[in-house]
This record gives structure tokens, C-alpha cells and sequence, in this order.
């Protein structure tokens, strides 16, 4: 079986078989023999050619995208069908992530202040709303340039995560 | 000396832990509080006896009071641990609880309130000849005569608000052109801050260290200090990295310091376990910043390095009891590195995180000790700091102590949550952090717009062939699954079909 | 000085652990060998690498020479540690080693010998000018001669098998009527369990402590002590409890064990760290005991108070580097206390338990280090020691160390397995354990017939309690289950009804 | 409802009933009031008039006997419904704990040594065998006064987890 495999800006296409209780890997060209063993639920640990990690791999509830825990470091990680992601590609449908138009609230807290109003053209890195949120206040930057289109809350107003804060356009 | 027996810890997370395991080591039965979302929280489970005190928002439960005095006397506790943060600098607090005939385990209301006052604070300083940062107070109405002092100083300069904390109310001025104006918006932020305008300015350091000495003192006029810590890692005020002793510390500083630290201490009447903070220039000359009046987070440095347990001596001088050890018994052994593990995001501007720990395993061996507030399981709720556990890392001398905070920093297991461990890592790669070159700019520096690599490309080819190897194993496992369901399904069919025509040839 | 650079570490369980955790701290690469039943074993996990080599019974893998060999080889490893047990104190293997040109961390196979067999050392120990327990070899065959020796010994007395351990070929002989036939039952037993006869007769102390130093010496004949351990609270010769320093150490009786220690590693060529046991009798006289050839179970102790990392001085003396640290370098800094914590049923005469840890979860905090070799969920297989994990603990004196000792064992939480923890939790309750008042005789003597309490009553009406309620919620669970399922299902049946009625009404 | 429970030496009667969100139990005549909290699984926070203990209730598979894990200790307590205990009780079927007749291998193990003989009679804390595992030899002693009627096993058979080693009479 034959994967594409995303984490941050790195791609890799990823062969697996099967063979006497062995795991062989072909990636980006190079063979991996690995040994896994579950350790319950989602871990497990893995030997690498002999090399030795403990990973818990799981699923965030969509197809492609999984979450390892691996060396005290969380990885969000795509991974899709070698075959599927060639075709989407060709198609123009690359996973690869464009920048999000909307913004939302990455968790339930309380907006601060506002530090755009709809029609500014914002600049990546550009601060967008303050929310406070566990005794801090943390401001939301810009993840690429943009103009804003609408916003949806006012400062003093309280969001849950995931509700809408602004729409870029 | 009436001996204290029950200790009501108006607290929660680690510090309540820790101070919950202090009781239990000299045999005080330890109460703990809760709010409705900690009902099951872990410093509930460890105390002897937990007490509902209200909702989860703090301002309903941690911070009330009446709720917290209810609870102490439902209990019977002789005592209350404030912890820090929360109640711990509350002087109204500290009075209540004298009124009420229980033993507040901190200094007197009157000496919180005094250095809990800025400009008092510095009152007091200067009175007790601790060196300042150059500055002073003025009449804000008086422009000329602030434009003047500020430039009598020299800018860069800083202003401050007199009740402030937490950057509030505080403007960096770089020219005369700006200070008018920095100089309303600081004082009108203070006021809706802290309903208190006044501000005062000081000269602004540009790479200062900040260095704090922990000192002890009794109610008999008795004090020692317990060495210096050095918390100059610091992300937008907030501590990240503590370490004890400082890597530029030398011993005529350290006895400057620490008789400067004592001096205040004696000014204000200063009584239990106290933190005088200092910054120090890059010429190594210190300033006097602030007095905390309580336990510290990064307290365990100095119980690693000194063997003295800070929370136990804080007992035993509330009793009443006289200082069980001299300034002669405190020595430097080793080198401790305190690392602050909360629930935040890195690489999203260090974001606060909430959610479930859905595995947590701490590092262990030679020369760990974690403080943690949370274990497997725990949720990690949205109302309170972001701060779960402190690792805490002792070696001989300092490059052990980073060699096993790198070790310990990996074995640390968190899944559910981001966390600042990766990003202790990132820093104790660092080679100005390792040869000591620090400071509080250091992070700011060193990782501006947070251009730091938590994930090697190694690990990410390693972490893809993990994914990969786990998906291709749970495909496989569903293809096999499917094979044996057809063959059964075939099986039942041919079963039927038999059936069938057993019928056929029999009755029908 | 070649530096190593990849460690096969030829064991399992906590030892490997520990030994991962010291080459992680130098940047060591650390290669874990595992058996069938081991291969998600925690060691595995915490190895940068990891290689099978056989089944699951240790005379089938951890034990077999060519299979450690060949996994050093294929991993290219320079260097292989091999704990304590299995083949660390195996000569052959140390030469093996030498001869395939893999540093063997450990003293030199002729010491390793020699140590070994208990008249040899015996003889060494006699050149080196340490005293012996009064005791003599003698001609088995000459029974007139044997007689008259145990006679000028005095009764009682011990025999002792030449090439003994764990109490084989060894017995107690109360009077002269009895010691021919001991004698011959003894040897023979040593015939069968070491295929060599030979035995000894030593006077039999009553109550004398189990004191032992632990050296390190390097390759270019320097040798430093680091202080004692006191071991004397032992069940069947096993260890279970052990501390440093001992509770009845004087500084001359310190010094004079010390350089009888160093005196027989000299007269052995001793390489690397060792530990020299020492009988203790009542009157404080010291004898030589044995010599053990690899580092110890409870090394952790030494490490707590002394601050050295002795399995990293191991790595550098077997590296060939001069000692680091000098004789003056080695204060006592507070004190240690060790508790193993072993799978076996204390109630059940101490039986071994094998299982799954349903839960695990490590006391932290103040003061407390666990050596663990497994984790939550891990299983304890039959195959090999009993012993899952060792806390140590730290105090500043020994008052201390009692004191978190209790706090620890009672934070300590195992589900799914009987452990030791309980047991070890009624010794840090002794008056005689508290006031040092202790020999190897005191778990025999204070609790004959296993008679200790691990429950308090008060105890039990909690747990009858919580079960109760326990009980109840599941039952009171069911029942609103089921309430539920019948509402639902009488619903159905109204809907049911409903259908049909309408059919009446309809089409038929 | 009301339980019997029994821990060692020592019978309970605890009577308990639900009102507002605490448990009130009534044990040998004194009343407790009790919080409890699932931590999932088997395990729970319970506040016993508001001391708190962090337990693990188990089933052993059998109907009244479970495992309680409280403070470090691992505790086997019978529970049985109180009503049902006192009709046993009766009708002479106390699940009081007579002499076990039977001696199970307690462990997985090798036997090393028989110490008894069909026909002997033994005393409490008489050894009976001794079997070997994990590296030890373990003395199994008698529970009770007895006459062997039959052994099972003979020196140097390996035993399974509950093979019958012998029987009393």
C-alpha cells in the first residue's frame, strides 16, 4: 500500500508490505524494516531498523488527519492514499493547505479587543483580536495577508472554540 | 506553641499538591477546596478532606472569602495555606482569617499591603538602603517637571503604575517626543486596571538579568536567605525557565544581595517565606524590582540545591517557632533547572490549550522531581492558569543539570494537549542559554516571530513512517476482518441453501 | 581515550532503565536486547535501539553469551553494561567481550574469577589485612580435625559453601552433636547446586548488621570509597530495605571499613565500581563478607547523598579515564532510603504475583526518586526477579527520610498486582526501624509467623464502604437502565398499537 | 439497599440510599454522607464525610467478590446483598471462609520439593511444597489442620496457574 504522507512542509511518499511478521517501508526511496507492537489503545511502540519509539497515532475524526505523539512532541500529520492524492493534485485539489478564510476562535474565552475592522488589508503576522482565555490575554495573528471581509463578535463578548470570528476575503 | 493540625490549602493544581504533601510528611491533616469543575481534580484526590466551595470561575470559588472561611471552619482547620496567585497576596484575606482566630500562613496583612504598593515598596527601599533602578515619582499634572526628571534619567525609560503587575499600565519611552503621551495612556490604563492613576518612571534596562533571592524569617526578628534564583527566561513576563544558583553569580554578589534582600525584609517586618526580586545589568550591578510576599512557583530550585523544604519551614514559622536553621547551614549542592510545563500552544504564539490528558507519564531517575497538578485522564479546564507541572531537575553542577533536563524533557509523555515541553528543549539547545549568556530579552532575541524547530526533519520522516506503518495495520485489520465476514457469510449461505433443499426434498 | 559511543546494555527490567537514562545524559546511543514475553517492555521503549534475542526464559536469551554478541555486533555497539544479575558477575562472558573487542563495563574477568568464589576472596581478603569473621577451610574427609576447629570457633557456627550465593549449601549448627551430619548435607547440596563440594566454617553472628562500601577504582589505580549502605532489613537473604548512611556509622568506623575496602580492591586489581560487604557485629567489629563485582541493586542510595552518577563514572572508567572525583570530593549530604518494590503477596508468605498493572502511577514530589521497569499497563511475567521498581527517597536527615518514605509508599498507586509497598510502609511505622536499632535478623524477629497488620480497621470500613457504594451506583445504574429500556419500550408499544389501530381503521 | 460486606475478620452492615446528589450510608449505626466521582473505568474519587480516598473497585468475575484499591493497599472484600446474606446465614451456607479442601498452584512455576505424603496429617503453617518462579523458591504452608487425601503433582512437573497440587480430607 502506497502513501502520501504531509507533516508541516514536508511530503513523503511512504510503500508498506507485509512480510513475515516484518513491516518493510520504502520511503522517498530508502527501505525500513519495522517491527510494532500495541501497547493498547492507540500506542504502540515501533522499531524503525532497530530504532525504538513510542507512538500514539490518532485519528482528530477526519479521514486524513491523525495526531502522533512521538519523543514528548505532538505532529499533526496528513496522510492519504499515494494513488488518490496524485489524482487530486492533477485535478487542482491539493491538500496542501491554502490559507483559511475564516477565522475561529481556537478556544472558549472572552474578546479583548479587536484590532481590525472590515475592509483593513492585514499583512501576515498582522494582530487580529486579543481573546483572554485562562488568566491571559493572547493575541490571534494574521497566517497570511488578507483583507477583512466581516467580523462577527465585538470586544466584552464571551466565544466558545470554534465560533466565528472574522472572514477574510 | 500550639502546633498546627489541619491545613485548609485555598488553592488548586500543583501548588496545592505540593503544599498537601508538606502536610503530610509532619502528619497535618490537609483540606483541600474545589470548584465544581475540579470535583475530581487531582489535588482533591490527594488531600485528606476536599470541600465544595462554588462554580468553576475562580471569582465564584477560589477567590471568595466567605466561601473559603466556611470551609475552613466546616473542617476545623487551625490554618490556611494561600498558595500563590489566587488569595496568596490578598491582605484583606490575611485579615479576615486573623479575625476569624486562624493562622494565615504569610506575612502580616499590614506588610503585604506595604510592598503589595509599588511606590511604597519603593518607599521602603530606599529606606532601607536598597540600591534602585534610577527613577522617581512626580506630580502627573506637571509635565514640565516629568520631562524633566525623565530626562535628568536618560531614556530609554519606563513607566509604571504604582498598584501595577502583570505589564499592566506599564509604557517603554525611547525619546522626550513620546513621553507625554505614553505618560496619559499608561496612567489611564492603570486607572482602569487597578482604579488607581499613578505611575512612576524608571530607567529602562535593556538586557537586564533578573535575579530574586529566597528569604526566610521568623516571628522572633530571626532571617536567613536561601541564595539567589535566576529567572531570566522569561516569555512576555512570565517565568519559563528558573535555575538556582545563578551562572553569574559570585560570592560578594550573592552576600550583597542577600543582605540587601534581608534589609527589606527587616524594614517591613517581614514574616515567613518571602521572594525579594532584583534585576541585575549586564555590569552586574543589581536593582531592587519587588517583594513577593508568598511561596514562589519556582520555589523547588532552591529546596534542590539548599535541602531545605521551603513549605515545611512556612509551617513552622507560623506555630511560632524560632528558625531551625542558621545562614550558616544554608550551602550551594549542585545546580537545580526549574522547566514550567502549561497547556500552550508554541507554535500558535504559545495559545492557551484546554482538553483531556489522554496520556501523561512523567520523567523519572537520577535527579527529577516533577510538581505536577494533573495526572492521566485530568481535564485541563479553561477558568485557570495554563501552568499543569513543573519539571524540576537537580546535577552537580549546571551542564548535568541541562544534560538530564534534555533527557527528562523527552521522556516527559503528554497526548491530548500541546505543552511548552518541546519548547524547554528548543532552549536547552540554546548555546547562550547553556554557556549562561542570558537575560530577559533572551527569548525575544533569540527566537523572534518564534522561528524556533521543535520538529527535526528526522523526526518527521520517523513520525510519517509511524503514521503510515499504523494506518497500513488498521487497513490491513479491516480487509482481514471483511475476508473472514464474507467467508462466514458465504458459509451461512451454503447453510441456507442446504436447508433449502433438504426442505424441498422433505416436505415441500 | 577512545570515547564510547553506542552501550548494549545486556539486561531488562529497571537496571536497563537506569542505565538508559545514564547514556542518554552523555549523549551515549543506548541499545536495549529483549526476549519473546519483553518486546514492548518499558526498557525497550526507553532504548534508542533494540534488538531481539530469543525466548522468553533467560537461559534462553538474556543469559546466552552469542546472542548478546551478536546483537552488540549487528547494532555496532563498543561497549555493553550488564546491570546486575544475568551475566554481570560471569567471567566468561567478561572475556568473551574482550576477545570480540567490546568493552565490557565491569572489572577485569581474573577479578570478576577470583571475587567470585568465596575462598579465593576469602584468601584475598586475608592478604589485604581485612578482618574475617573468626572461621576456617578444613579437609571434609577429616571429620576429627573439622570438629575440633568448630570447636575452638565456638558454637554456633555456619557452614558455608566455597562457591555459594542465595543461601544454597549453607546451614546453621547450633552444637558439636549436630555439625557431621550438617556438614555432609550442606556439601552435598553445593555438589548439586554449584557441582563443586567445598565448604567452610564461620562463627554464626546472632544479630549483626549487613554494612556495605561502595568503591570506584579506575584502570590507572585509583580508588576512591563513597561512604556505606545499610542493608540490614533483609527477608531470606533478599534485601528490601537499605539505606545511607547507616544509622550506627561513626567517622573512624566510616574510615576503617572504607580503607579495607580499598585495600582489597588493590590486592584484586579492581576496575570500575564494586561494593564490599562488611558484617557488623553488635560491639561495632566489622568483617569481611564478600565482594560484589558489579553495580548494586540499591546504588541509588549512595547516589542520592554523595551527588555521583555511578554508572556514568562506570562508562567513564571503562573508557579508561582517571577518576574524576577525589576521596575529599565525597561528602554525605542528608540521607537515602531505599524501598523495593517487588510483585509478591507480603500476606502470602511473600509468594511472587504475576499480572497486568492496571494502574501505575509513581509518587513525585519532594525528596522521592523512582528506578522503575515498567509502567501503566505493563505485565510482569513469570520468567524472571520479581523486583518491578525501587523508590528511593531523600531527606535532610534521616527524621526526614522516614517521613517521605511513608508519604511516597502511600502515593504510590498499583492496580491489578500485590506488591510490597504495603510491607514496606509497616517498617517505616517500627520503633526499632525508627530509632536504628536493626540487624538482618529483624524482619525475622519482629515479625515472626508474618505477623504484621497492612489494614487498619479503619481502613476496612473505608473499603467496605466504598465498595458498598460502588456497588450500589452500578446496581442503581442497571436499574435506571432498565426503567428507561421498559418507558421506551412500552412506548413501542403504544406505537405499535397505534399502528395497527390505524390499519383497522384504514385498510383492512 | 442494604449490604453485607465482608473484609478479612471483619462484617459490615451498611445500609445505603441516594438523596441529592450524595450517598448517605448507614454503617454499623452511624451515618456517613458520600461524594462520588468517576475517574473512568473502575476507578473513582470518594469523599467519605468529606475525607477523601481515590479508589479502584474491581471484579473478580465472581457475583460478591471484588478488589478495592485504596491508599496503596489492594483490598479483597465479599459483598453480598444483606438480606440474602442473613437467609444463608440461616440455612448454615455463611460464606464465612471454611478450610479451603483444595490446594491450587497459586502461580505459574516449576515444583522443586513435595513435603507431604498421602495419609500425613498436617498443621497450620506446615509447608505442603515448594515450587519455583521468577528465580525464587516459594514455600507453600498449610491454612489449616488436615489429612492429605491426594497429590496431583510430583517434584520436577511444571504447573499452570491453578492446577491442583493436592488434596486435604
Amino acid at each position: 500500500m502506497r502513501y502520501s504522507v504531509k507533516i508541516e512542509d514536508k511530503e513523503f511518499d511512504i510503500d508498506i508490505e507485509y512480510k513475515s511478521e516484518k513491516y518493510i517501508a520504502t520511503i522517498n526511496g530508502k527501505e525500513v524494516i519495522i517491527e510494532s507492537h500495541k501497547l493498547g489503545e492507540s500506542r504502540s511502540i515501533m522499531l524503525l531498523n532497530n530504532k525504538s519509539f513510542e507512538v500514539d497515532v490518532r485519528s482528530n475524526g477526519y479521514d486524513n488527519a491523525k495526531t502522533v505523539f512521538v519523543l514528548g512532541q505532538e505532529i499533526p500529520v496528513e496522510i492519504e492514499n499515494y494513488n488518490l492524492a496524485q489524482l487530486k493534485k492533477k485535478a487542482g485539489m491539493s491538500s496542501a493547505s491554502k490559507m483559511d478564510l475564516t477565522l475561529k476562535a481556537p478556544m472558549p474565552g472572552l474578546i479583548l479587543e479587536l484590532k481590525t475592522t472590515v475592509g483593513d488589508s492585514v499583512k501576515k503576522g498582522d494582530a487580529l483580536v486579543i481573546i483572554e482565555a485562562m488568566k491571559m490575554e493572547n493575541v490571534i495573528k494574521a497566517s497570511g495577508d488578507g483583507i477583512i471581509k466581516s467580523i462577527s463578535v465585538e470586544s466584552g463578548q464571551s466565544v466558545e472554540k470554534g465560533d466565528m470570528i472574522l472572514e477574510f476575503e | 506553641m500550639p502546633k498546627i493540625k489541619k491545613i485548609l490549602i485555598a488553592n488548586r493544581g500543583e501548588i496545592a499538591v505540593r503544599i498537601i504533601r508538606a502536610c503530610r510528611d509532619i502528619g497535618i491533616i490537609s483540606v483541600a477546596v474545589y470548584s465544581d469543575t475540579d470535583a475530581s481534580a487531582y489535588h482533591v484526590r490527594m488531600a485528606d478532606e476536599a470541600y465544595h466551595i462554588g462554580a468553576s470561575p475562580s471569582s465564584e470559588s477560589y477567590l471568595v472569602h466567605d466561601n473559603i472561611l466556611k470551609a475552613a471552619k466546616q473542617s476545623g482547620a487551625d490554618a490556611i495555606h494561600p498558595g500563590y496567585g489566587f488569595l496568596a497576596e490578598n491582605a484583606t484575606f490575611a485579615q479576615r482569617c486573623i479575625d476569624e482566630n486562624i493562622i494565615f500562613i504569610g506575612p502580616k496583612p499590614e506588610t503585604i499591603s506595604l510592598l503589595g504598593d509599588k511606590l511604597q515598596a519603593r518607599q521602603a527601599a530606599i529606606k532601607a538602603n536598597l540600591p534602585l533602578v534610577p527613577g522617581c515619582e512626580f506630580d502627573n499634572e506637571n509635565m514640565t517637571d516629568a520631562l524633566k526628571k525623565a530626562g535628568e534619567i536618560g531614556y530609554p525609560i519606563l513607566i509604571k503604575a504604582a498598584a501595577g503587575g502583570g505589564g499592566k499600565g506599564m509604557r517603554v519611552v525611547e525619546k522626550p517626543e513620546d513621553f507625554e503621551e505614553s505618560l496619559k495612556r499608561a496612567s489611564s490604563e492603570a486607572v482602569s486596571a487597578f482604579g488607581d492613576g499613578r505611575v512612576y518612571i524608571e530607567k529602562y534596562l535593556l538586557r537586564p538579568r533578573h535575579i530574586e533571592i529566597q528569604i526566610l524569617t521568623d516571628q522572633h526578628g530571626n532571617g536567613i536567605h536561601l541564595n539567589e534564583r535566576e529567572c531570566s527566561i522569561q516569555r512576555r513576563h512570565q517565568k519559563l525557565i528558573e535555575e538556582s544558583p545563578s551562572p553569574v553569580m559570585t560570592g560578594s554578589l550573592r552576600k550583597g544581595m542577600g543582605d540587601a534582600a534581608l534589609s527589606i525584609a527587616k524594614q517591613t517586618d517581614y514574616v515567613g517565606a518571602g521572594t525579594v526580586e532584583f534585576m541585575v545589568d549586564e555590569d552586574m550591578s543589581f536593582y531592587f524590582l519587588e517583594v513577593n510576599t508568598r511561596l514562589q512557583v519556582e520555589h523547588p530550585v532552591t529546596e534542590l540545591v539548599t535541602g531545605v523544604d521551603l513549605v515545611k519551614e512556612q509551617i513552622a514559622v507560623a506555630e511560632g517557632a524560632k528558625l531551625r536553621i542558621t545562614q550558616d547551614d544554608i550551602a550551594i549542592n549542585g545546580h537545580a533547572i526549574e522547566c514550567r510545563i502549561c497547556a500552550e500552544d508554541p507554535q500558535q504564539n504559545f495559545m492557551p490549550c484546554t482538553g483531556t490528558l489522554k496520556n501523561y507519564r512523567l520523567p523519572a531517575g537520577p535527579g527529577v522531581r516533577v510538581d505536577s497538578g494533573v495526572v492521566i485522564y485530568s481535564e485541563v479546564p479553561i477558568y485557570y492558569d495554563p501552568m499543569i507541572a513543573k519539571m524540576i531537575v537537580w546535577g552537580k553542577d549546571r551542564s548535568e543539570a541541562i544534560e538530564r533536563c534534555k533527557r527528562d524533557l523527552e521522556e516527559y509523555r503528554v497526548s491530548g494537549l500541546k505543552t511548552t515541553i518541546g519548547f524547554c528543549r528548543v532552549v536547552m539547545d540554546n548555546k547562550k542559554f547553556i554557556s549562561g549568556d542570558i537575560s530577559t530579552a533572551f527569548i525575544k532575541e533569540e527566537y523572534p516571530e518564534n522561528n524556533f524547530v521543535l520538529l527535526s526533519d528526522e523526526l518527521k520522516e520517523q513520525a510519517a513512517l509511524a503514521v503510515a506503518v499504523d494506518t497500513f495495520i488498521n487497513e490491513r485489520k479491516i480487509r482481514l476482518d471483511e475476508e473472514q465476514k464474507h467467508t462466514k457469510e458465504s458459509g451461512w449461505k451454503n447453510y441456507h441453501r442446504k436447508q433449502s433443499v433438504t426442505r424441498l426434498g422433505g416436505e415441500s
